[in-house]
Order: structure tokens, then C-alpha cells, then sequence
């Protein structure tokens, strides 16, 4: 499913935000450049080798992908409405994503760089925090465990209720 | 009212099925399918749930002909 | 000028910190995964279309390469000790460099994203206050200025005392 | 001693050139350069200096034969 966002080029490009496809993240970051903004912050979330003490073969990821679209153009929308981006764009992949290859890319643009990382950290927090997509780890030792890495109702008591590493920043 | 599950749960429910019993509101869809599977109790705690892909509250109510959609923690990125 | 650093494979590729040439974010980019990192920030300070109310032309920057050179290396280390960066990288172009062309770019790779950030954002904030690198502005009225952006002296009264962004966040 | 200066200095003064007064010290530099170009004065207040590519301090002492380089507030990125 894509969704036509003007305020980025990659429109005419890839505008999938849930795709089955390799992340390109070179095409991605060619198109980021604007002649209004200063800064320009790429993230990639890209799959290691190990985690917790355990060796890593793949992840494979999967989304509610309706959902998932629609809620990651609100959060970029919501994004560049508070700090007056000139580019905000993400991407997950889901299916099976090999160790360094990118699983997530998020890309802001504006005048200074602050606003730049900020919002870049905002987006890939709630993506990760409330987004409908999910991981599960294959272990080298054949074993896989799905991950549920939101645990913020554990100490909020609401599975609305989100804490946000970019709020303690 | 037919219910999808995600990731881990589909450890222990079909990927989607559909339920007939009597069941009023989310609340009550959260327990009984804590009841039909004891093992899947820790991780309904923990989930959403929409309808017609809409995130909804535990006291939204029921007519029996929603698709419902389980959603267990987020783990992107 | 040039500095082996076996922590970016760029190592092979383009390694001056200083650089008269365009800065080649592709390149950069594509060698910047790591299996042991989860993490990639990459930022392109870039060149604006206007500054304080003036339409810009190009910048033209200038730089004291040899002290530069030492001092980016030094930064890049002491981020690299206090959060454990896979990669850490850094390269600012000098001469003329127009609208949209990256004047500047810093790399940083990590096992969580939270260090990546941060310690891109500590990069960027000692370089622009430290390194000898000036900037000179062309207006599209056919004016230039020469940039003094780092102000710091004014708070803090010692010329080598400066105030980073990246504690304020 | 020889001196260099970069970015806005050169608006001031010529990009390299030699020092014969008798100066003892980095801050009797700061203050000669003033004097000759008070135009300058400013900047100079905000420059670090460097000998030998090493960022010296205000008291540091010169014998002359040094290689002096003023460097005016950093405005990369």
C-alpha cells in the first residue's frame, strides 16, 4: 500500500512504509536532499549478529500492514507538523532480513540539525513502541523466540500508554 | 465475529478464526481467550486490539459481526 | 591528508577528513553496515538556499587541514572509547560547495540506536565548535560574509570553553 | 616569528607573513595585531592561537622563531 506524501521526493521513488522488498537505502538517502534544509539525519535499524549473549542467523519480521501504513503517515505527519520538517520518511521491511541488512530506515530533513535528529529519534521510537510489526529471532542454534520489546505497560499499566526514549533526551 | 492473531500468538491460536460464543465486549473477548488457551494469558494481558482495523478500549462493545485483530506487543525495528 | 582508521571500512575507500572533493554519502553510506552493529546515523549538514533572511548562492569553506585533520581524528576516538561505536566517521568538504551538496558528513554505527545518536550529535557539535573550519557565505546580492558561529566565548569568557548542544539534549 | 591567519583575518591582514617586533608572550601578540589593525580588535578577542599546529594558551612564551597561526571562531558545518 503507498500513500502520496509531497514532502518527500522518495514519492515517486518507493513509498511503500511496509515492504517486502530490500531496503534501498541509497536510493533513498540520493533523494534527500532539499534546498530548503540544512540537515539531513538517516537511520538504519539493521539486523546483528548477536542478542542477548545469543548468535543471530535472521530475523524475519511481520505487520499488520494496513494498520501499520496508516499509522506510520500519522506519525510522520505528526512529525513534520512539530518541528517544521522539510523531509520525514520511514520504511520497515518485513519477511526475513539477514545480519547488516537494514530492517528499518527513518530519514528527516530541516533547517537545523537539531529538529533533524529529534524528530528522526521521535519517529523511529513510536514506530518501534506502537506500530503493529513484530520480530522473531532465528538463532544460530535453531531455536527462535518472538520479541515483544514494548514493555511499557509493565510500568504504566496501559497498553496505550508508551515511554519514549525521545522524551528522556 | 471473526478473530486474526499476530506473531507470537499464532503459537497458540489459528492465524485467524472465527468464534461463535456470546461474547459482549473486548473484555470479555480478552478472557475468553485466556480461558480457551491458559498458556497465551501473559501475552493477552499485554495486547491491543482493533476492529475493522481501528485500535479500541476494553469496554467497547460487540455485535458478533466485527473482524477483530489481536495485537501483541510491538517488536519493530 | 590521511589517517588509517581500521573502525570504518571507508578506510579503503576515502578516508580524508578534509576533503576538496564532493563528499560521496553514497559510498560512505554503503560501507557503513556492520554485522556486530544495529544501529547506522548518518548526518549531511547541507547547504541552504537562504541563511538570517538572505538568498544564498554557494558557501566557500576554508580550512587549517593539518590541525583539522588531527582534531577530527581525536573527536572520532573519544567517541568511539565512551560509547563503544562499531564505526565512527567523518568528513567536511572545504573550497566552493552549493545549495543541496553536503558541506558535511558524520557516520556513526552502534549496537543500539540510542549511541548512535548520541554520539553523532556530540561529532557534529565538536567539530563545528572546534575544528578549524570557517565558512564564508555568497549571497545572491553579490555580497559574502565570513561565518564566526561559535559564540561560546561570549558565555563563557575562555575561547577554549565551549557549550554543545549534545549536553542540552 | 611567522604568522598565518585564516577566514576573516585575511580581510584584515595578508594570509602569511613575518614578525619582527619583539613580542614575548601569546597575549602581547593578541595586543600587537590589535594595534596594528584595530579594525581587527573583535575578532581577535575570540581567536585561539596555535604554534607549531598546538593550541597554545595567552601566557605561553615565544622566542620568536615560531610559527604563529590565529584562528578566528570555528564556523564549519
Amino acid at each position: 500500500m503507498s500513500i502520496s506524501l509531497s514532502f518527500h521526493q522518495a514519492a515517486e521513488v518507493n513509498m511503500d512504509f511496509i515492504t517486502k522488498k530490500e531496503i534501498d537505502l541509497v536510493a533513498l538517502l540520493q533523494k534527500s536532499h532539499c534546498p530548503s534544509a540544512g540537515a539531513v539525519v538517516l537511520f538504519s535499524g539493521e539486523v546483528r549478529n548477536h542478542n542477548i549473549g545469543k548468535s543471530v542467523r535472521y530475523l524475519e519480521y511481520e505487520a499488520h500492514t494496513n494498520m501499520a501504513t496508516k499509522m506510520i503517515a500519522e506519525i510522520l505527519l505528526a512529525a513534520r507538523n512539530r518541528w517544521s520538517l522539510s523531509i520525514a520518511f520511514a520504511q520497515h521491511r518485513i519477511g526475513k532480513v539477514k545480519v547488516t541488512e537494514s530492517a528499518v530506515v527513518v530519514i528527516t530533513a530541516s533547517v537545523h540539525r537539531g529538529e533533524a535528529y529529534a524528530s528522526n529519534r521521535y519517529i523511529i521510537d513510536r514506530i518501534k513502541h506502537e506500530v503493529p510489526i513484530w520480530k522473531c529471532e532465528h538463532f544460530a542454534d535453531g531455536t527462535k523466540e518472538w520479541g515483544g520489546n514494548c514493555n511499557c505497560a509493565k510500568d504504566t499499566g496501559d497498553v496505550n500508554k508508551h515511554l519514549y526514549e525521545f522524551e528522556s533526551v | 465475529m471473526r478473530i486474526q492473531v499476530f506473531a507470537v500468538l499464532k503459537t497458540f491460536f489459528k492465524k485467524e478464526f472465527e468464534l461463535k460464543a456470546r461474547i459482549n465486549t473486548i473484555a470479555e473477548l480478552r478472557t475468553h481467550l485466556r480461558v480457551v488457551n491458559p498458556d497465551a494469558a501473559a501475552v493477552l494481558e499485554l495486547c491491543r486490539f482493533a476492529v475493522q482495523d481501528e485500535f479500541v478500549t476494553d469496554q467497547y462493545i460487540l455485535t458478533g459481526n466485527e473482524h477483530i485483530v489481536v495485537i501483541p506487543p510491538s517488536s519493530g525495528g
